[in-house]
Parts: C-alpha cells; sequence; structure tokens
C-alpha cells in the first residue's frame, strides 16, 4: 500500500517536472493563415526542432460558413447557386453532385447531350484546376514563371465558361434534370483551338519545370506515401494514384458520360511529392483526350428536363451518397431527404478532409520546414471543402 | 583630392540610383519573361520612397533599428574601396581584395543583429540560411579570386584592374585583356558564386517567401524596410561591380555601367526559370562542381604562367 | 455485387439492402459498431469515405452513417446506427479507420456527440463556441445572427466606405 | 631595478602563498588580495624599467639556464597581462584558497616553461604546469571526469616530451639541442611536437579540449583556453626554431614550403574546419567556444605551418588576438552563466535587453572572432591569408576560408542564442554581469578595437620577434599593414565605416519619427497569437540542416574513433586477463619461464646491449 | 505631403492573406493575363510591409481575429478593401451563424467592390479608384480606426475576446 501512494507520488512529480521543465528545446511555428506559403484560408502549427518539424497540427476553420446548416434552411432549388461556393477552386464537382444526388432521390432523367455537356464542363474545370496546381506548386518551389505562364493559360478556359455559363468562377450551370441551356455556336470549335493551344503550352511547362532537374532534385523522396499507408488514410484520387493504386472513380463507376470515353488510368509508383505532380501532369494530357473524344461524340437533342413545381418540390424520401472524381481526390454528396420541400441533410464529403488533417499530420511529421508548403500543395489540399 | 572627396560623396548616392535602375529594368524583363507587362522601371524608385515615407514604424529594440543602419553603413564602406570600373580608384589603394571580402561581411551581420532581435523564428531561420550560405559560395569564389590573383600576382583591386587595362575607346575595342578570357573556369565559378551572393533562385533561399515569409525581412517595415531595399540596390551594385572590375577588366563609365547591369541581368534571368534549392543542397552544390571547377582553374592558371 | 452483398450476409449475419449506384446500407445496434465495422474492413472494406450524422429531432435519435467503400466489389455500404439524442455518447472507431478520426471531431462538434476512446476530441473548426451544438435541427441560426452581428451602425457619422458597384 | 627570473618565479609562489592564506581567512579579502597581486605582478613584467636578467645554474655536468629570448617575452606580456584580467573575474565567484594558490603556481611554471633555455627545465615547468592546471581543472566536482582525459592527455604529452628529451640526448650525449645532430630526425620532430600539439588541441588530439573547458570552473576556462594553450603555439616555436627552418627545408618542399610545416599547417586546416564544424553544431555555449578555441588555434598552427615570416607573424598576431578575444568571451559568457546558472544555449535568449554592457563586448568580441575589420581580428586573418595566397597554397585557403565563414556561423548563433530572439519568461528578473566580469571584458574588448584601428602596433613586437629568429620583417607603420601582395589601412577603413555609421546614424535620428516600442508578443506569427513568447526562441539545432550536411563528419568523429579504439583495447585486456588471471600456478610458472626464456635467447642472440 | 501621397499611390503592397472565396480570382490578377504589377501592387508576405489588406470575401469570426491582429500590426498608412457581396452585407451567407455580415462595423473600410465574385476587372478598377483617391488623400481609412478606436473595440469585443487578439491590450 505504502509502495504504491509513493509510486504514485513520484508519477505525479515526473509530470509536474515535465511541464515545469525549464528548457523548450523546440519552437512554435506557425504556417498559415496569413503566410504565403498556405494554400488558401487554413492553418498549420508546427512544432519544430531547428528546421525539422516534431509535431504537426492541422487548424482548419477559417472558412467556416456552415453549408451543411444553410442549405437545410433553403429549398431544393435554392441550394443550387450555394453548392457551388463550397469548393472555390473547382466549384463545377459540386453542382454536378448535388444534381445528380437530387436526379437520383427522384428519378429526373437526364438527357444524353446534357449529360455530355456536363462532364464537359466538369472536364474544362478539372484542366483549369490543374493549370492552378501547376502554378501553384511551382511557386511554393520558388518557380514564379509557371504559375505566370500557366494562371495565364487558365484564364482562356474561363473565357470559356463565361461564354458558356455568363460566369468565371461559379457557373450555377447545372440544375437537376440537366443544364440551364445548350452550349453557344461554335463552343465546340474553340475548345478545340484551345485544346490543341494547351497541348503546345504542356511541352513549354515539360522545359522550364517538369523535366527540370532541379525540379526532380528538389522533390523526390518527399512526403511518400507508399501503398499501405495511402489505403490506410483513406487516401483517394490522383494523391493514390501517385501511390501506384489504380483507382479512377470515372473507370470504377462511371458516370455522365464517361461509360462512352476512352482514357488510361494514369498511375505512377513512388508516392511522393514527384510522382503526385506527374500524375497531375500526366493527366492533365488524358484529359485533353477526353475532352476531344467528348466534342467528338457530343449527341444533339434536349438539354434540360425541367423538375415541376420549383416552389414546392417535394423530393421522395431517402437517402443517397454520390461521388465524383475531382482533381483532389473523391468528391462525395450524401443527402437525406425527409419527403419534405427542404433537404433534411446534406453532407459534403470533401477531398481534403482526409488529405488536409490525419494525412498532412502525418506526412509533415520529421520534415524540413522547407518543403511544408510544397507538400501541402501537392497534396492539393482545398481548405474549403474542410471547413464548408 | 578634393574630387576624390566629392566622388566618395557621391559614390553612394550614384550606386542607390543605378541599383534600385537596375531593381526596376529587371523587374521589367521578368515580367516580359513571365509574359507581363510588367511594372515601369522606375517602380522601384517610388516603392523606396514610399517606404520611407510610412508614419509609423515599430521596433523590436534598440538594435532592431541599429541592424539596418549596420547593414547600409557597411555597405558604403565597401563601397569606398571598389574602384568605378578604370574611372577612380578612390580608396582602392587602400585595402585590397581580402579586405572587401570581409567588408562585405559587415552589412549582413548587421542585419543579422537586428534580424535576431526581431524575436521572430522566421527570421532567424532566413539569416541561419543566409549565413549557411555565404559558407556555400565563399568558398568557390575565394578560390577563383585566388587564381585572379596567382595571374596577376596581386590582390589589390585597383591593380587588377589595371592590370587589364587596354585601349578603350569607341572605334577600339579590346576586351582581350579581360580577365575572363585569360582565366575563363575561374571567371564562371565566380559568376556561379555571384548568383548566390546576389540571393537569387535557386539560392533565394534567405527570403523563401513560401517557407519562412520573407524571411530576415519579416519583422521590417516601413522605413526599415526602405533602408533595406536600399541596401539591397547598394549590394547589387557592390557585388556586380567587384565581378566587371576583376573579371571585365573595369572599364570606363559607359562600358561599366552596362557591363554590370548584364552581369545583373544575366543572374536575374537565370533567377527567372528555376526553381530554389533546399539550403543543404545548396552547400551540396557550391561545394561540388564549383569547387571542382575553381580547383581546376587554379591549376589552369598555373599552367599558363608557365 | 450481388454475390458479393450475399456472401458479406451468410458471413456477418447481418441485413444488407441493396441500393441504386453501387450503395447498399446496413443498420446495426449502437453497441456492436465496433465490432461490424472490424469485420467489414476483414472483408475488404478498406477506405472510410465519411461520417454522417443526422439530427432526428421528432425521434429524438441522432443517426450516425458510416460510409465504407470496398474497391474491389464496388460497393459502398451505409452502416447506419441510431444514438439516443439525450445521451449522445458512442465508442469510437477512430482505431479501426485511422481518418475516422477527423469526422468523429466534426461530429463532436456540430452535433456533440460523444466518442468515447478518442483521443483527439478538440476544436476542430469552431473557436471558443459557447452555444448548443450549431448543427443541431435545435440551434436557430437565424436568431444567432440577429443577436450577434447586429448592431448600431454608425459608420455612416464616422467613415462611410466608397462602393464600386458590379454586378 | 634588476632582478633574475629565479626572483620572479619565487615572488609570484609567494604571492600565490599569501593569497591562499588571506582567503582562508575571507574569501573577499582575499580575492581582492589576489587581484592586486597579480596587478603587481604584470606591472613588474612590462614596466620597461624592470630588467629581467637570464640565471643559470649547474648540477654535475648539467646546466640550467633561464632566460627570456625576444620570443619569450611577447610570451610573458601575454600570460602576465591576461593574468590579472583573469583573477579579476573571480572576485564575484568567490572561490576558495587553494584556487588562486594553483592559479599562481600555474602562472610561476608557465613563467619557468617559456624562460627555460634548456630541455630537462623546460620538461619540468611544463609538466607542472599541466599538473597545477589538473588540480584547478577538478575544482568543480563535475569536471572530475573531464580532468581525468586532460590529465591523460597531459601525460601522454609529458610522456612523448621525455622520450623525445632522452632520444635527443641519446643522440648528442647532451640536453643542449643542436641543429647538425638533430637533423633528419623525425621521430625527435614528432616526439617533441606531439606535447604542443595536444595543449593546442589540433585534431587528432584534441579530445580532452572540449569536455574540459565545458567542464572547469566557468572563469579558468578563460585562462586555459585564452592562455594557458599559448604554450603549445611557443613550445612549436621554441623547439622548431632550433631545428632552424632552413635546416627542416632540408628535407625537401612542397609548394616552397617544408614538408613538415606542410603537414602541420594541413593538420591546423582541418582543425580549423572541423573545429568550427562542430562548433556550430554544439548545444552548449561553453562547448561552442571550445570548439571556436579548438578551431581559432588552427589557424595560429597553418600560419606556423607556412615558415614564411608572413606565416608566422600571422600566427603570433593571431596568437595575440586569440588570447585578447577569448579570454574576453570566456569572461563575458562565465559571468552570464554566473547569473543564470546554465551553459544550455536553448535556455537563454533575448538578454540583450537585461544585459546591455555583455552584449556589446561580446559583440566586440565575436566580431574579432569573425575578423571582421573594426578590429584587430582582420589584422590577423589578413597575414595568415597573405602568408596563404604568397605560398600559392590553393588548397588550404579554401579550408581555411571555409572555417573562417563557418566562424560567422557560430559567432552569431552564440549571440544571437544568448541575447537576441525573445525573452525567455523564465529570465525575466536577470540583472546584469557583476562588475567584477564587465571590467576586464571591456578592457580587452578596448583592446580589440584599439588594435584594429592600429593594426601595425602589434606588429611592431612581433617584427622584433621575427628578426630575432632570422626572419624578415613585416613593411608596416601604426596603422598599415602592407606585403608584396597587397595592403590595407586600418585606421581608414575603421574610421570611415564608424564615420559613415555616425552619418546614417544621426540622419535616422533627424528624420525618422521616433519608433513605436512593441514586445515580443507582437510579432508576426501568421495571424495567430502566440501565448507562450517562449515557444518562439529558435535556438537548439540552429543549424539542423548543415547537421544533416555533415552527418558523415559526425559520425566519424575522433571521439568515436578513439572509443573504438578504446574498446578494442579493453577486448584485448579482457582476453590477456582471462588468459593469465586464471588461477592457475602451473599456468604462471610456464609464463615466467616463458618469458626468461625469451629474454635469455635475445640477450645470446645480442639483441638487448 | 500630397507629393507623397502620389507615391504611396503608385506602390500599393498588399497583404498576401487569401481571408475567403474571392481570393481565386487574385491569382488572375498578379499574373500574365491580368498583371497588376503594373500598377505597382505586388503581394508582400508579412503585415509589417503591406500597404493594403484585402478582405476577399466573407469572414468566419476565426478569420476576422486574425484579420484584425494582422490589421493592427500593418504599418499606416494602410487601406482595407472589402471584395463582394459578403463584406457588404453578408451575401449569400446572411444566415450564418458563423460569419460576420458587416465589415465596416469590424474594420474601417476604403473601398468596397460589390459582386460575388468581383471579376478581375472589377478588381483592377478598383485599384485604380483607390490608387487615385489615396494619391488625391481622400481615403483615410486607417485614421478613422485610430479615432474611433473604442467603437471598433466595442463592436468586435461582442464576437470574441478583443484583449487576447488585439496588439494593443498587451
Amino acid at each position: 500500500m505504502k509502495q504504491k501512494t509513493e509510486q504514485k507520488k513520484s508519477l505525479n512529480q515526473g509530470g509536474k517536472n515535465m511541464t515545469e521543465e525549464k528548457s523548450i528545446d523546440f519552437f512554435e511555428y506557425f504556417i498559415g493563415p496569413q503566410h504565403p506559403g498556405i494554400t488558401g484560408n487554413f492553418g498549420v502549427i508546427l512544432n519544430a526542432v531547428g528546421d525539422e518539424i516534431i509535431k504537426a497540427q492541422a487548424n482548419p476553420g477559417y472558412l467556416h460558413r456552415a453549408f451543411e446548416k444553410l442549405m437545410e434552411q433553403r429549398m431544393y432549388l435554392q441550394n443550387v447557386p450555394l453548392v457551388c461556393r463550397i469548393c472555390v477552386p473547382e466549384p463545377d464537382v459540386n453542382e454536378a453532385l448535388y444534381s445528380m444526388a437530387i436526379e437520383t432521390l427522384t428519378g429526373i432523367e437526364v438527357p444524353e447531350r446534357a449529360k455530355y455537356i456536363r462532364t464537359i464542363v466538369l472536364e474544362m474545370a478539372r484542366l483549369a484546376a490543374y493549370l492552378f496546381y501547376f502554378g501553384g506548386t511551382a511557386a511554393t518551389l520558388g518557380l514564379y514563371t509557371l504559375p505566370n505562364w500557366s494562371f495565364g493559360d487558365r484564364d482562356y478556359i474561363l473565357d470559356l465558361f463565361e461564354e458558356l455559363t455568363g460566369a468565371r468562377i461559379y457557373h450555377i450551370y447545372m440544375q437537376p434534370g440537366g443544364v440551364r441551356r445548350d452550349l453557344p455556336k461554335d463552343f465546340t470549335k474553340k475548345l478545340y483551338s484551345l485544346l490543341q493551344t494547351l497541348k503546345k503550352r504542356i511541352k513549354e511547362y515539360d522545359g522550364i519545370f517538369f523535366d527540370a532537374a532541379l525540379f526532380k532534385k528538389r522533390t523526390k523522396g518527399v512526403g511518400v506515401i507508399n501503398k499501405d499507408m495511402a489505403i490506410e488514410y483513406s487516401v483517394t484520387g490522383p494523391n493514390l494514384r501517385a501511390s501506384g493504386i489504380a483507382y479512377d472513380i470515372r473507370k470504377d463507376t462511371p458516370y455522365l458520360a464517361y461509360p462512352d470515353i476512352n482514357f488510361n488510368v494514369i498511375t505512377e509508383n513512388e508516392g511522393d511529392f514527384y510522382s503526385r505532380v506527374m500524375v497531375r501532369r500526366r493527366e492533365f494530357e488524358e484529359d485533353i483526350k477526353i475532352l476531344e473524344q467528348l466534342i467528338d461524340k457530343l449527341p444533339s437533342g434536349e438539354v434540360w428536363n425541367r423538375y415541376p413545381m420549383p416552389l414546392n418540390w417535394k423530393v421522395e424520401k431517402g437517402d443517397v451518397y454520390v461521388k465524383v472524381e475531382s482533381t483532389k481526390g473523391e468528391y462525395g454528396y450524401y443527402v437525406v431527404s425527409d419527403g419534405s420541400e427542404k433537404p433534411r441533410r446534406i453532407h459534403v464529403r470533401g477531398p481534403s478532409m482526409t488529405h488536409g488533417i490525419m494525412l498532412l499530420e502525418k506526412l509533415l511529421k520529421g520534415q524540413r520546414i522547407a518543403d511544408i508548403s510544397p507538400i501541402m500543395f501537392s497534396l492539393d489540399i482545398c481548405p474549403p471543402d474542410i471547413d464548408r | 583630392m578634393n574630387i576624390n572627396i566629392l566622388y566618395a560623396a557621391l559614390a553612394p548616392i550614384v550606386a542607390i540610383l543605378l541599383g534600385l535602375l537596375y531593381i526596376g529594368i529587371g523587374r521589367k524583363i521578368i515580367a516580359r519573361l513571365q509574359r507581363r507587362y510588367g511594372p515601369p522601371f522606375y517602380q522601384q524608385y517610388i516603392d523606396t520612397i514610399k517606404l520611407l515615407a510610412k508614419k509609423t514604424v515599430s521596433s523590436h529594440g534598440v538594435f532592431f533599428s541599429l541592424g539596418p543602419i549596420m547593414g547600409l553603413a557597411g555597405s558604403m564602406v565597401t563601397l569606398l574601396f571598389i574602384p568605378f570600373g578604370s574611372a577612380a580608384p578612390l580608396l582602392s589603394f587602400h585595402g585590397d581584395i581580402i579586405l572587401v571580402m570581409y567588408l562585405v561581411v559587415i552589412a549582413p551581420l548587421g542585419m543579422a543583429l537586428g534580424v535576431g532581435e526581431g524575436s521572430n523564428p522566421n527570421g532567424s531561420i532566413g539569416m541561419a540560411r543566409g549565413l549557411t550560405l555565404m559558407l556555400a559560395y565563399e568558398v568557390p569564389f575565394v578560390l577563383a579570386l585566388f587564381s585572379v590573383v596567382l595571374y596577376t600576382h596581386t590582390t589589390s583591386i585597383a591593380q587588377i584592374v589595371q592590370s587589364q587595362a587596354g585601349e578603350w575607346s569607341l572605334l577600339k575595342f579590346h576586351g582581350f585583356n579581360w580577365l575572363t578570357f585569360a582565366l575563363p573556369i575561374s571567371a564562371i565559378v565566380a559568376d556561379i558564386c555571384l548568383q548566390g551572393m546576389l540571393g537569387e533562385k535557386p539560392f533565394d533561399q534567405v527570403i523563401a517567401p513560401h517557407e519562412i515569409a520573407s524571411g530576415p525581412m519579416v519583422e521590417y517595415g516601413g522605413k526599415y524596410l526602405g533602408m533595406m531595399v536600399i541596401n539591397h540596390a547598394l549590394h547589387i551594385y557592390i557585388e556586380t561591380a567587384l565581378f566587371v572590375d576583376i573579371f571585365l577588366g573595369g572599364g570606363p563609365v559607359w562600358f561599366f555601367i552596362p557591363a554590370t547591369f548584364s552581369v545583373f541581368i544575366l543572374s536575374l534571368i537565370i533567377n527567372g526559370v528555376l526553381p530554389r534549392f533546399r539550403i543543404g543542397q545548396a552547400l551540396k552544390f557550391y561545394w561540388g562542381v564549383p569547387l571542382i571547377l575553381a580547383v581546376i582553374g587554379i591549376i589552369y592558371t598555373m599552367v599558363v604562367i608557365k | 455485387m450481388s454475390d458479393f452483398i450475399t456472401r458479406l450476409k451468410n458471413i456477418t449475419g447481418l441485413n444488407i439492402h441493396k441500393e441504386k449506384l453501387y450503395q447498399a446500407s446496413l443498420k446495426v445496434d449502437k453497441e456492436k459498431i465496433r465490432k461490424t465495422l472490424l469485420d467489414l474492413k476483414k472483408e475488404g472494406f478498406l477506405q472510410f469515405t465519411t461520417l454522417t450524422c443526422i439530427d432526428w429531432i421528432e425521434e429524438k435519435t441522432f443517426q450516425l452513417v458510416y460510409h465504407l467503400w470496398h474497391r474491389e466489389e464496388k460497393l459502398h455500404l451505409k452502416v447506419k446506427i441510431d444514438i439516443d439524442r439525450d445521451a449522445p455518447i458512442v465508442e469510437t472507431v477512430s482505431d479501426i479507420y485511422i481518418v475516422a478520426q477527423t469526422y468523429e471531431r466534426e461530429v463532436k462538434e456540430m452535433f456533440g456527440v460523444d466518442f468515447k476512446g478518442n483521443k483527439r476530441l478538440i476544436p476542430f473548426i469552431l473557436e471558443d463556441w459557447n452555444e448548443i451544438p450549431p448543427m443541431r435541427r435545435d440551434f436557430n441560426t437565424r436568431e444567432y445572427v440577429k443577436d450577434m452581428y447586429e448592431t448600431e451602425d454608425r459608420t455612416e457619422e464616422i467613415f462611410k466606405p466608397r462602393w464600386k458597384k458590379y454586378d | 631595478m634588476n632582478f633574475t627570473i629565479g626572483h620572479l618565479i619565487l615572488v609570484i609562489v609567494g604571492a600565490g602563498i599569501i593569497t591562499a592564506i588571506v582567503t582562508k581567512f575571507n574569501r573577499l579579502s582575499g580575492s581582492i588580495t589576489a587581484l592586486l597581486l597579480s596587478i603587481g605582478i604584470a606591472f613588474v613584467c612590462f614596466y620597461p624599467a624592470f630588467h629581467i636578467l637570464p640565471i643559470s645554474f649547474t648540477t654535475g655536468d648539467y646546466t640550467f639556464i633561464f632566460n627570456l629570448s625576444t620570443l619569450s617575452r611577447f610570451f610573458l606580456m601575454l600570460f602576465s597581462g591576461m593574468f590579472p584580467l583573469v583573477i579579476m573575474a573571480t572576485v564575484s565567484t568567490k572561490p576558495k584558497a587553494h584556487y588562486y594558490f594553483f592559479f599562481y603556481l600555474i602562472l610561476a611554471s608557465v613563467i619557468g616553461t617559456i624562460s627555460s633555455q634548456d630541455l630537462l627545465s623546460f620538461f619540468f615547468f611544463f609538466e607542472l604546469m599541466t599538473l597545477f592546471s589538473y588540480l584547478l581543472v577538478i575544482y568543480k566536482k563535475r569536471a572530475i571526469k573531464a580532468g581525468l582525459v586532460y590529465i591523460l592527455m597531459g601525460i601522454i604529452g609529458g610522456l612523448s616530451l621525455l622520450l623525445g628529451i632522452f632520444y635527443v640526448f641519446w643522440l648528442s650525449k647532451d640536453f643542449r639541442i643542436s641543429v647538425e645532430i638533430l637533423k633528419g630526425s623525425y621521430a625527435t620532430l614528432f616526439l617533441l611536437s606531439l606535447p604542443f600539439l595536444i595543449k593546442m588541441a589540433a585534431m587528432p588530439v584534441h579530445i580532452w579540449a572540449p569536455d574540459t573547458y565545458k567542464e572547469s570552473e566557468d572563469v579558468y576556462t578563460a585562462f586555459l583556453s585564452g592562455v594557458l594553450s599559448k604554450l603549445g603555439i611557443y613550445g612549436l616555436i621554441f623547439f622548431w626554431f632550433t631545428w632552424g627552418i632552413y635546416g627542416l627545408s632540408a628535407w625537401g618542399k612542397v609548394f616552397d614550403v617544408p614538408v613538415t610545416g606542410y603537414i602541420i599547417a594541413w593538420i591546423g586546416a582541418i582543425t580549423a574546419f572541423i573545429g568550427a564544424v562542430y562548433a556550430l553544431l554544439s548545444e552548449d555555449v561553453k562547448k561552442l567556444l571550445a570548439y571556436s578555441s579548438i578551431s581559432q588555434l588552427g589557424y595560429i598552427l597553418v600560419g606556423f605551418g607556412i615558415m614564411s615570416s608572413l606565416g608566422w607573424a600571422g600566427a603570433l598576431y593571431h596568437t595575440l588576438t586569440h588570447t585578447i578575444f577569448k579570454t574576453m568571451l570566456f569572461i563575458v559568457v562565465a559571468g552570464i552563466i554566473f547569473r543564470l546558472n546554465t551553459t544550455k544555449l536553448s535556455e537563454m535568449g533575448g538578454l540583450i535587453k537585461k544585459m546591455p554592457v555583455s552584449f556589446l563586448t561580446l559583440l566586440v568580441g565575436i566580431i574579432a572572432l569573425a575578423g571582421v575589420p573594426p578590429t584587430m581580428g582582420f589584422a590577423s586573418k589578413y597575414l595568415i591569408y597573405s602568408a596563404l595566397f604568397e605560398k600559392k597554397l590553393f588548397l588550404l585557403t579554401a579550408v581555411v576560408f571555409a572555417a573562417s565563414t563557418a566562424a560567422f556561423l557560430y559567432a552569431y548563433r552564440l549571440i544571437h542564442n544568448i541575447f537576441l530572439g525573445p525573452l525567455k519568461t523564465s529570465l525575466k528578473n536577470t540583472k546584469e554581469a557583476p562588475l567584477p566580469f564587465l571590467i576586464p571584458s571591456l578592457i580587452l574588448s578596448l583592446f580589440l578595437v584599439m588594435f584594429g584601428f592600429f593594426p601595425g602596433v602589434p606588429l611592431e613586437w612581433i617584427n622584433n620577434i621575427l628578426m630575432s629568429l632570422g626572419m624578415k620583417s613585416i613593411a608596416s607603420t601604426f596603422t598599415t599593414i602592407s606585403t608584396s601582395l597587397g595592403g590595407f589601412n586600418g585606421l581608414l577603413s575603421s574610421s570611415i565605416f564608424i564615420s559613415i555609421f555616425g552619418i546614417i546614424f544621426i540622419l535616422y535620428l533627424i528624420l525618422f519619427p521616433k519608433a513605436k516600442w512593441v514586445n515580443d508578443k507582437n510579432t508576426f506569427t501568421a495571424g495567430e497569437v502566440m501565448h507562450n513568447t517562449d515557444l518562439l526562441t529558435y535556438s537548439s539545432h540552429f543549424y539542423r540542416f548543415l547537421e544533416r550536411e555533415f552527418g558523415l563528419l559526425i559520425k566519424l568523429s575522433v571521439k568515436k574513433l578513439y572509443d573504438n579504439i578504446l574498446g578494442i583495447f579493453e577486448w584485448m585486456f579482457d582476453v590477456a586477463r582471462k588468459l593469465l588471471y586464471h588461477g592457475n600456478v602451473n599456468g604462471y610458472v610456464w609464463a615466467i619461464i616463458l618469458v626468461t626464456l625469451t629474454f635469455v635467447i635475445s640477450f645470446l642472440i645480442g639483441g638487448l646491449r | 505631403m500630397s507629393i507623397l501621397n502620389k507615391f504611396r499611390g503608385k506602390s500599393l503592397w498588399m497583404l498576401h492573406y487569401c481571408t475567403g472565396c474571392g481570393a481565386i480570382e487574385m491569382p488572375p490578377v498578379m499574373t500574365s493575363r491580368y498583371d497588376m504589377e503594373r500598377f505597382g501592387i505586388i503581394p508582400m508576405a508579412t503585415p509589417r510591409q503591406a500597404d493594403i489588406l484585402l478582405i476577399t470575401g466573407y469572414l468566419a469570426v476565426k478569420t476576422l481575429k486574425r484579420v484584425i491582429r494582422t490589421y493592427e500590426q500593418m504599418h499606416s498608412p494602410k487601406w482595407v478593401v472589402g471584395f463582394g457581396a459578403c463584406t457588404v452585407n453578408g451575401g449569400m451567407y446572411w444566415d450564418s451563424y458563423a460569419t460576420i455580415k458587416k465589415l465596416e462595423l469590424y474594420l474601417p473600410v476604403d473601398l468596397y467592390i460589390a459582386g460575388c465574385m468581383p471579376r478581375p476587372e472589377a478588381i483592377m478598377d478598383a485599384f485604380i479608384e483607390l490608387r487615385k483617391g489615396i494619391s488625391s488623400g481622400k481615403y483615410e481609412g486607417w485614421k478613422k480606426y485610430i479615432e474611433n478606436y473604442d467603437w471598433y473595440k466595442k463592436n468586435q469585443a461582442k464576437l470574441f475576446d478583443v484583449k487576447k487578439w488585439s496588439v494593443n491590450y498587451e
């Protein structure tokens, strides 16, 4: 008995000593929210010794707008302009997913042409997002020429979006039942010529960045996610494919027009920073091919099956989970309807939720300070879809 | 003598104006490389004046304020020992290349003190990186200078400039006395080291905004930052002038200014197309190929002399 | 896929409903959730997709939905449990699926559901939040907004911002 | 007034005894007595009207000679000048009686060493010095383990010296060194150089230094590192000069440098570089200074090894510089440790607001250490580089330059981690170091700056030494140093720097508004609030990236090598113990027979004479 | 001091802080297509160096704390630009519990750009407007902030602990 109390005492003292220790070896280092090296408005609190990180703690929530709460308060149609604002760099997947979820619940048929147009929009958005990604990643490594080029090229895509939907970023183009309006005249032609330009441009990017020896030196073997780790952390999307697992929702469980399209699932084997960038770079070319096929195969017909009574539109009771492959990973919506005119619950499953918190913390541990923001950018974390 | 004193008073001003102009034009050129229009060439002057016109200053301590001053003073002293081409030797007879190598260090060390008192880890990491970078490039650079000393039998910069003196006129161009042609390998090594001295990519680890939020400048703003910008301009002038004096024979003003400018622009264009090294990689890089090249350069020089 | 579901039924003894879009759902007791997920992970449900909480305020229950994905068999499985709304406590699954930790943090913060055994239920998105968890149906966001954000606006007299209007 | 060296030594010993007795009664008055007596001794050594006469006495065949050569006088001034300053720093630590006693005895034996002109008395005093020094090193209990290594290395050095002396005797049948006999004897050269390389902590035999410097009493470390280590360079010059530089050249030359000197220079360069690397990686302030000391002594070895007049001038100049700044740095650091009770760098930080005077003196010290112009550190670096440039030793230059740039790194680290950065919350009530620490460091920093303006002044003395050693003197005036390759003007460059600094400072005061003083919390932390400013301190593992790059160097450290050798020896002894001490009587008998037989046979063959 | 104002207007260094979704239109403005550097506007890493603070969209209260701290760390003269409908009146998130509705209650906004989100052309135009205003000395929000410090602090205090997050209370 006496022994036990003594043991307890000593333990307590030990704890006290630990907390009251005079020397703190590490220092605390904040990356974000106000830091050039952060993707969006996000925070990572780091404990570091020298320039080596011993503990990382992601601190999201700066972009919290309570979308899921707001959507419960609005009618199904009112939610359409809201959903696209969830993920800023890639808003179209949200529209597509929301429409797909409502369509699945209500059973509205989508015209074939609308499916193709949606796919075109999604793929264009993917190209734009990848261009954004290339620029961002290069900028974290200190190469500011590539962002200047690639953001400029991204603007061509945004111009096409503007022609198609009237807006650059938030398109509000896809509606349950189809898309808002048909393609403008000569749109496919313009798109085709843009694709040819991009094909040339990606070669230029190769020269300055992707094939550069310094880029390889800087990125190979940094932030490795091996196969087991990728599965353990439920990694999805290009980050998973960079670890050597050929899994693409577009191929695996095809949606929209993807069943008719031929394309390869791109994989790399290393799972490091370099492979993550290269997977996206190679997918960029693959996407151009997909878009070309889509333009070729585009059917004619109606684009919008209008739904009945927009203001009193009751969706059948039920729940459905829909998902698409976004540039960041698996993007999913879980819509629960209780039969009223407002959704009971819409849960948004952003890909960054898995990549941006646990995986990031795990990857940053033991890294150098110089590699923090490159790793963060290479995972393509989109803070708005964590916070929502 | 009077002219010399006048020049001594004017030299810093001229150097500052030139340095800022170089940066300004450099920004324009970089913008064109990046398919942009770019700021006007006098933008850097506007920025500097604006910084000096900021109304509030916040300081973390006495040495926080003295750091930039010490940096500026260090750079200005160095300036006086560097010949303005072959035109005015100024104080260069009173000190030689070894003195200049050490005078150049005063500015960063002064700045380091201020940055240290800023009590911000970003600044400290930046300084640690800066000093490491110095460790990296000094060694090959000194070896490159060594071959120059071997070749010219003097450590005095003025005499090195004189040894390359040819006939300078618009019609007759004798660039063949340049040490660049006599010692090509050492000149290449020195130019590689210049990239690190100027802190251009791939060696801009010191300020790396995405990593350590502009490093040493992290706590400096307003007027202090204005002083640091001026110091940077001086620094650019000093480093390029040193290179031109030693390897391109100094030359009269009409040659000297374009030469320093083109040396700067060369490193700026390299800066435009490269990402940055990790600091450890920078050390490895400099102690790899450039060091070997420098040794080869010295052996070559020894062969040439014999 | 149907074969796989029947096999699953046989192995785990669970009642699985097949739905459209490669989905199936099954409902288990709150106490069995850990065991079920362990079994399912053994069966090859390696990806933990997400965790959702639905506030059925009328029935005084929270429904937790664990979304799992089987890559080879292409099956999205929704494991649902009901928990009491007044004493929302459930055992964590963050040691089975590591990423579940994040989702549990979020559910804890937004609904106030406690996860026994999760080591890191520290504030996630909200900071210094003193009200009832905001995603619960009885939290009225519009009233909250009225209380918090509407104040006497003296900007007219103090300092009126200028406008640049584009629509 | 005339007196002999013997008198001087006796007076110093007497002073030690008096101090010890006074200290026994009252610590403070003891300290003051020690201080006053030490100032008196320094006065005696410095005052030109006092002539210190040579002395010699003969016992049997052997004559003990004590004489002060020009070289010895330089070192005498160095030692006796530093002595009162170091003693002054001890006042506030209130040491015990035997501390002062040993301190005086060390000074006595040091003076004995540098004045003895024959081998046996040199050995005698040198060993005495090591012994007393050991006794002072273990003054603090924590240093016993480190002291063991110190005395072990001291004994190895002493044995080597003794062996060397016997070898000399064996060769010349006399204890006088003469060039003709010794020419070509590498073994003597090695044996007679090793003790001094150990004293200077040159690279393979440096292992005693870091731990000893770290653990020994803080003020004594200043004397140990700043002053006593200079005995090494004295010994080297003393013995090697006896060989004659031109005699050494007879063994061949590399790059116009005698082979032996070239080897020494390389040892020095490697010591300088690796010492600097270890210094910038160490986490303890005294260890940092210890490695810095090792590194700086490396430069002296480089200058010495070049064997030209510029090289030796550089070595002697750096001897002076290093003595001044390293003594000062250790005294300042001792003051800080006195207040903080810690030597860990990570437990310091932000002390500039609490200890401004210490900060300023340390600043001057590290500027001199880095060799940046307004201090005399530059002149010594300049001479060494000129010597290297003159002899075209480019690889050596590269290594030495790398070392001296690495010196910037650890110098900055030293000042940054102690004084800069946010103030640690645990140090909020720290006061300035007591005056006894400040006064000597202020005096020494004054010297550093003054000689920075007038670099030619010490060079005058050094020129005298060089001429007495038969070398060319260096062209210099009070303010300038010039070599065949170039030169510099100390007064001009320093005063221009000061005046430009002054002009800008005045402009700053006139033109700039008063700065708003902000506290440590109000820094850029990416928008977050830092609640514990201790967490802002970036101090431990300051050069982590270099740790990574120099990983191989750390892995292959010499200490580990010694440990491995020790391991092998342990294993061998273990085997031997198992073979010999097995308790079997028969075995012993056989062993004795075997050994006796060996002796008999070898005697018969004639191997033993 | 009007001549200095001219210089101030022509060199606006903005703080690198993406506070909301309007930040997605900043990269095009910064880079080759619109290139705001030709107006002397470049992003700066820390608040100490910056002149203008762009509030690019909605602010969650969690962000507002950091924004205010950052704003107070900037050296005056300094200006605040509010982007998009969310900063004017909450915009799309008018009933969200997490975001603030009127930015001008908490910070002295010099210029609002309406739209959701403002197009790059609008941003450029606003910068030119700001430039004109600064050159003529019209925009003096930073002075108002000092003059009405208590009122701003009162509004901020309703949302969070001001003493903890403000640099002046230490």
